[in-house]
């Protein structure tokens, strides 16, 4: 795919728009390059972010946590494999952070194959070694992965069990302390999912909490490419929306300062999403000078062409 | 464009019976039930929630009555929190704990309604629907034409394929990476079957990479019925359409490769697209390819209205797949939606004059009542 | 009879599903065909695996162009199969060691973690990744202002691509109070909340109306291309 | 040599000297160690101990593992580094076996300070070489942007194969598993893999059965004859999928997005005096309109069956323009989510691998 828009036999005797045009285009590939890698290598040396002004939606999904009662029960549905972890773990991480701060009852569940892994991780990275009094079985529990993306979440309705039959650990979802009395997910009075795509946030509102007919509470992570879809539902539908990565840095920022302790700095890993906003910031900007030169040689071209 | 599409003028056919028969069934099954019902949706539209907490709790005692104070707990979200939720917390008083209301639950199985009251607005909107479908494809069974707007990116379908066998070069069909059970997968492979019948006739060759073994199975014949309704079943080769891979990047990563190393001349990206939109398409930018492409996902649309040379923009790819496929089930099916659409805009309208009207005159009984039908008609 | 069965199988599936949520006590039959299509849609992975299987044995018997990489592709595919499938090097669960095959293949250190943390995540996340180096190049290419409708796609991912940065911060931070709608942060949201939300909900509205035809269209059994052929 | 074949060489040549320059200095690079603790685990009576010897990993390793060191036999432990093994006791009826746990350099430093000769925390070769691989599969992809080449092939083709068997593997363990077997063969369900096992019901069996027979069919495409049969389980999947979409997308996406559209045209906006706030209650009342227009002429944009020409083409027009702003807006978003990723697998290269910056303080404080 490279050498095919490489030609420069004649290069000499185009004007500077033509050459510009039609350059190769892993210079670009290595402007993006720089643009991203520039700002990581700074903000790792240097650990400095950028500050975080958290929008309505963002704020929405920290109150939503932050009103309900200790000990209530929360699903969580993590909806992403590795390849989107980029943008979706930070959120998944403070997520779960403000949920086990908050001494909330935590059921992980995964409608991704490899979301189980994931969530396995998560659960690895800031339950285990963070809230080590958290006990799986009355606290956490992880439920796995199952197949069947929407129809899982109709069984969810009605028969929870049913769509769960164990947790990952292999104890039956009967035998599971903090789920007696769980019969369906409108037991659950907050649903939130990080999610990648499908079956993701959008079935979530259409087969689980259009369907409700008791109302459940839905707040959601999700992907940039995603967002925009979601809007049209927030906050009828969906109470809280983080959007792309800066969603997950303005979430971030507001759970580090409800549990920043004087004296002591953020552990880095709670700081994830803010340091990806470094490189962000470079590469928008990259962007739009690239579409402002495309542009311009676009319309040197058409002067040159009407002359 | 107008399709003159000629059946024998037979107004009841055999296709027409048995859609109006299963039609009749299915709203017989259901009004049965609906008849009991529908006196207490009248009731309920207009006594205060509250009342129907009650009389549901006449019917379903303990269950419903529990399920009715969790939502309700849940709904009162903007009160003090400690108190509205006491019920979800966990022990204090053990009586109140959902564990030891719903371990009540199993022993006491309530007697359930007939007929679940709150989704009949969405009911109604389903029978609507189904009948607005029913009438138009039977119409169109029985001769009515039916004119399609013109949609650019149809036109050049043609041309695409022929560019392709001037240029001796094949042409790269990708129905999405959904399975047969996505909507979008069925469309595309109605192109594809319209595609690949220009192709056999130009002969020229196509590629149907598909990420799901069931695509493959479901291309294959409509490929194959394609190159026999064109005369040419010898030119068929099943090799051509194959199986990559359930995941979603090592199949672009597949596909991508053979694009780079093949130069198809023409790509077609006909269903359900996510973030391989942009690959494929930026892909094909660089080979040279002429692209047409048509998806219903809107987060990806902006790729391929950049990237390619015509799109067809989510709902314009179920019409173009229904205007190709020239039956008149599709293209009935086509002026049912679009009946569709007309009531959600007047509806849409009413609703915002009432609401205005309701905003500039708060005391206007009449029309809070119309607004208050109108959410109730949309289940709100 | 190849048609006629699978017809009523695909009706009595879908109003079973769609009474389900209507008629309380169609809940069960709800449940049911939920619980039986969760598996089909597990058995469906099993098919893909053999599916790819059998395509690259093919490939290989028939020495097709590039037959070394399905050798990569089959080894790698046996291996991963065999590991997962006998859980080799997972010891029981604690809690149930009686049972041989009790343990999870995700416990940390074992075979299977090492094929997702090593191979699976770096694969598939770089395959993403690439998107970012595309997505300038398209930009650059594409983003042209060719008529109205482009121009408004290129402003509107101006806003949107600064707004959601320091960038609009620095850039329109300063505007005072009164005009602070006019900030790029803030006028990026208006765009979320006004414009983006009108355009999708009208393609949401029409996608619905879309689904609920053609779905209609296959339970009345109207509609059976997706039985392959195409006549109606 | 062509053109390509020598560029290709120089950048490999600068590429490995720059690495092996970077492991000169200062603590190196890429590393991957662990740290081993002990899990026991009680048997409930005797006779399980046999089945459990013949666990799959309990086996391989029991008979030799009492001689070798820790860190000898995780490295050669399993085909691919799994780090655990099992020791059976002959007195208790109890299994054990170690856990190597990923902890990050620095603790591996602070252990070799206080005892140099400490086996606890060691550098896992598996691991190590693992990370080694990952940052070549990241490269061999990222090299795709240059020019295909074989590295890239042969990246391409593990992850189709890793993929395809992993999903299955997941389907299988996850769903077959607990749901059919453990419905139809429950004895075997749950002494070999789930004691914890609850007694399926009839209902559930039947079902299951049914599962297994589509699920038979829809596998009799892999054979060469018969494969119309597939047919029936596709229909079921499409039917199933069919009605559940009816009726939640009108619900979700027709019904409940119609009611959000009808706002008033004019709203008036109090702040907390109970004053009305003029600027913000136009601003309000422009958004309302704005959106309830948007929606009903991107709504006469997807009008098929009626030409666009008049009241409805103008419509059409503005409708058009909404579906650009909302296209440009959704790229804005996209482009944020794709650099995201894009700084993950950089961070990846820089901190995990090359050891360039250390942003979660696992190499120094």
């Amino acid at each position: 795919m490279s050498a095919a828009n490489f030609n420069n036999t004649n290069a000499a005797a185009r004007p500077w728009f033509e050459r510009l045009d039609r350059i190769d285009r892993r210079w670009i590939f290595l402007l993006m390059f720089l643009a991203v890698s520039g700002p990581i290598l700074w903000i790792g040396v240097t650990g400095k972010t950028l500050p975080e002004a958290p929008t309505l939606a963002a704020r929405a999904v920290f109150q939503e946590i932050d009103q309900l009662p200790a000990r209530s029960l929360v699903l969580i549905s993590i909806d992403f494999d590795p390849a989107s972890a980029g943008e979706l773990q930070p959120m998944a991480t403070s997520l779960v952070r403000q949920c086990a701060a908050k001494n909330l009852r935590m059921v992980f569940i995964a409608l991704w194959p490899l979301g189980n892994q994931v969530a396995q991780q998560t659960i690895q990275n800031v339950i285990r070694d963070d809230y080590p009094a958290l006990k799986e079985g009355d606290d956490f529990v992880n439920m796995g992965y199952q197949a069947g993306n929407e129809a899982v979440m109709k069984l969810l309705l009605t028969d929870f069990a049913k769509a769960f039959p164990k947790d990952s650990r292999g104890e039956a979802t009967s035998n599971i302390p903090m789920l007696k009395g769980v019969k369906m997910a409108s037991n659950f009075p907050l649903l939130i999912t990080v999610s990648a795509g499908y079956p993701g946030s959008k079935e979530w509102v259409q087969y689980v909490i259009s369907a409700c007919n008791e109302k459940m509470n839905f707040v959601t992570g999700c992907t940039g490419v995603s967002a925009p879809q979601l809007y049209p539902y927030f906050p009828q539908q969906i109470v809280g929306l983080l959007g792309a990565i800066k969603g997950a840095a303005e979430y971030e920022s507001m759970v580090n300062a409800s549990l920043a302790v004087d004296g002591v700095a953020t552990a880095p890993k709670y700081l994830q999403a803010q340091r990806r906003m470094g490189p962000q910031l470079v590469a928008h900007l990259l962007m739009v000078g690239l579409i402002i030169v495309g542009n311009v040689i676009f319309f040197a071209r058409k002067r040159r062409g009407a002359a | 464009m107008r399709i003159t599409h000629k059946v024998p003028r037979r107004i009841f056919t055999n296709q027409s019976w048995k859609c109006i028969a299963t039609f009749l069934c299915m709203a017989m099954c259901c009004t049965r039930a609906f008849a009991f019902e529908i006196s207490g949706a009248i009731s309920e539209s207009v006594a205060p929630v509250t009342q129907i907490v009650t009389a549901q709790n006449a019917s379903a005692p303990e269950h419903v009555a529990t399920q009715n104070i969790l939502a309700k707990n849940v709904l009162a979200r903007n009160a003090p929190a400690q108190d509205t939720n006491a019920p979800l917390v966990e022990p204090v008083n053990a009586a109140a704990t959902p564990a030891a209301i719903s371990a009540a639950i199993p022993d006491a199985t309530p007697v359930r309604p007939l007929f679940n009251r709150e989704k009949t607005a969405l009911f109604l909107w389903i029978v609507f629907i189904g009948a607005a479908v029913t009438v138009s494809v039977w119409l169109a069974k029985s001769g009515r034409p039916i004119k399609i707007r013109r949609i650019a990116a149809l036109e050049a379908v043609d041309n695409a394929v022929g560019r392709a066998t001037e240029m001796g070069r094949s042409i790269l069909f990708v129905p999405g990476i959904q399975d047969m059970d996505n909507i979008q997968t069925v469309a595309g492979l109605t192109m594809l079957g319209r595609v690949a019948k220009t192709a056999a006739e130009y002969d020229a060759t196509i590629q149907v990479p598909t990420c799901r073994s069931l695509v493959m199975e479901a291309a294959r014949d409509t490929v194959r019925a394609s190159y026999l309704s064109a005369g040419r079943a010898d030119g068929f080769s099943a090799d051509r359409i194959t199986y990559i891979t359930d995941d979603q990047f090592g199949y672009v990563a597949n596909v991508v490769g053979s694009m780079v190393r093949e130069k198809p001349a023409t790509c077609f990206y006909m269903g359900c697209f996510y973030a391989e939109s942009l690959i494929f398409s930026e892909t094909g930018n660089a080979i040279g390819a002429i692209q047409i492409a048509g998806t219903a996902e809107s987060s990806q649309l902006p790729f391929f209205v950049a990237a390619c040379d015509y799109t067809l923009i989510g709902e314009e790819f179920f019409a173009a797949s229904a205007y190709l496929s020239g039956e008149p089930a599709q293209l009935g099916t086509l002026r049912g939606q679009d009946i569709g659409k007309f009531a959600v805009g007047v509806l849409i309208t009413l609703g915002v004059l009432a609401a205005t009207i309701l905003a500039v005159a708060p005391s206007s009984a009449v029309i809070s009542a119309l607004l208050y039908g109108l959410q109730k008609v949309l289940g709100g | 009879m190849k048609r006629i069965i699978p017809m009523w199988i695909a009706i009595i599936g879908g109003f079973a599903m769609m009474l389900s949520s209507f008629i309380p006590l169609a809940e069960s039959w709800g449940e049911v065909f939920a619980n039986v299509f969760n598996v089909v849609a597990a058995i469906a992975f099993v098919l893909g695996a053999g599916s790819l299987a059998k395509q690259h044995l093919e490939k290989l018997s028939r020495r097709d162009a590039g037959w070394g990489y399905s050798i990569i592709t089959l080894g790698s595919f046996i291996v991963t199969l065999l590991i997962g499938m006998f859980k080799i090097g997972i010891h029981p669960n604690p809690n149930f060691p009686q049972a041989a095959y009790s343990g999870s293949n995700n416990t940390e250190g074992s075979a299977w973690s090492w094929i997702y943390e090593y191979m699976i995540t770096p694969l598939t996340s770089t395959m993403f990744a690439l998107l970012a180096f595309f997505v300038a190049s398209a930009a650059f290419r594409a983003f042209r202002a060719k008529n109205t409708e482009a121009i408004l796609l290129l402003v509107t991912a101006f806003i949107v691509l600064l707004g959601r940065t320091f960038a609009g911060v620095v850039l329109t931070g300063w505007f005072p109070e009164w005009a602070s709608g006019l900030r790029l942060e803030n006028l990026s949201i208006y765009v979320m909340q006004v414009f983006n939300t009108a355009g999708n909900r009208a393609i949401m509205i029409g996608i619905a109306l879309g689904v609920a035809a053609t779905g209609l269209r296959i339970l009345f059994g109207i509609d059976r291309s997706w039985l392959g052929g195409g006549d109606a | 040599m062509t053109r390509q074949a020598k560029t290709w060489l120089v950048i490999g040549a600068v590429f490995v000297a720059l690495i092996v320059a970077r492991g000169m200095i200062g603590q190196g690079l890429g590393r991957v160690y662990v740290k081993r603790t002990e899990v026991t685990a009680k048997l409930p009576d005797a006779a399980a101990v046999n089945s459990a010897a013949a666990a799959p990993s309990a086996s391989a390793s029991a008979s030799t593992s009492a001689a070798t060191t820790a860190a000898s036999t995780q490295a050669t432990a399993g085909p691919s580094g799994a780090s655990s093994q099992a020791t059976t006791q002959s007195s208790a009826a109890s299994i054990s076996w170690q856990e190597w746990k990923q902890v990050p350099p620095l603790e591996f430093a602070a252990a070799q300070k206080v005892n140099a000769a400490q086996t606890e925390i060691t550098l896992s070769w598996p691991r190590t070489i693992g990370l080694w691989l990952a940052a070549f599969f990241t490269l061999a992809i990222f090299s795709f942007l240059y020019a295909d080449n074989p590295c890239y092939k042969i990246a391409e083709s593990l992850v189709v194969g890793v993929s395809a068997a992993y999903w299955g593997v997941i389907g299988f363990w996850d769903t077959l598993v607990p749901k059919m077997f453990g419905a139809l063969t429950p004895g075997l369900v749950k002494s070999l893999v789930q004691p914890s096992l609850v007694a399926p019901e009839m209902l559930q069996q039947i079902s299951m059965v049914l599962a297994l027979v589509l699920g038979v069919m829809m596998l009799w495409r892999l054979l060469p004859r018969g494969g119309w049969i597939s047919a029936w389980p596709l229909a079921f999947i499409v039917g199933v999928t069919a009605g559940l979409k009816i009726v939640s997308h009108v619900e979700s996406d027709l019904m409940a997005q119609a009611a959000a559209t009808m706002k008033p045209l004019v709203v008036s906006v109090t702040d907390a005096s109970g004053a009305t706030n003029m600027w913000d209650s136009w601003w309000a009342s422009v958004a309302n309109v704005l959106l309830v227009v948007g929606v009903i002429c991107c709504l006469a944009y997807f009008f098929f069956s009626v030409q666009h020409k008049g009241v409805v083409g103008g419509a059409a027009r503005v409708g058009i323009w909404y579906l650009m702003i909302t296209f440009g807006a959704a790229f804005g978003f996209t482009v944020m989510g794709r650099i995201a990723l894009l700084a993950a697998r950089l961070e990846f290269l820089f901190d995990d691998w090359l050891w360039l910056i250390d942003p979660n303080h696992f190499r120094s404080l």
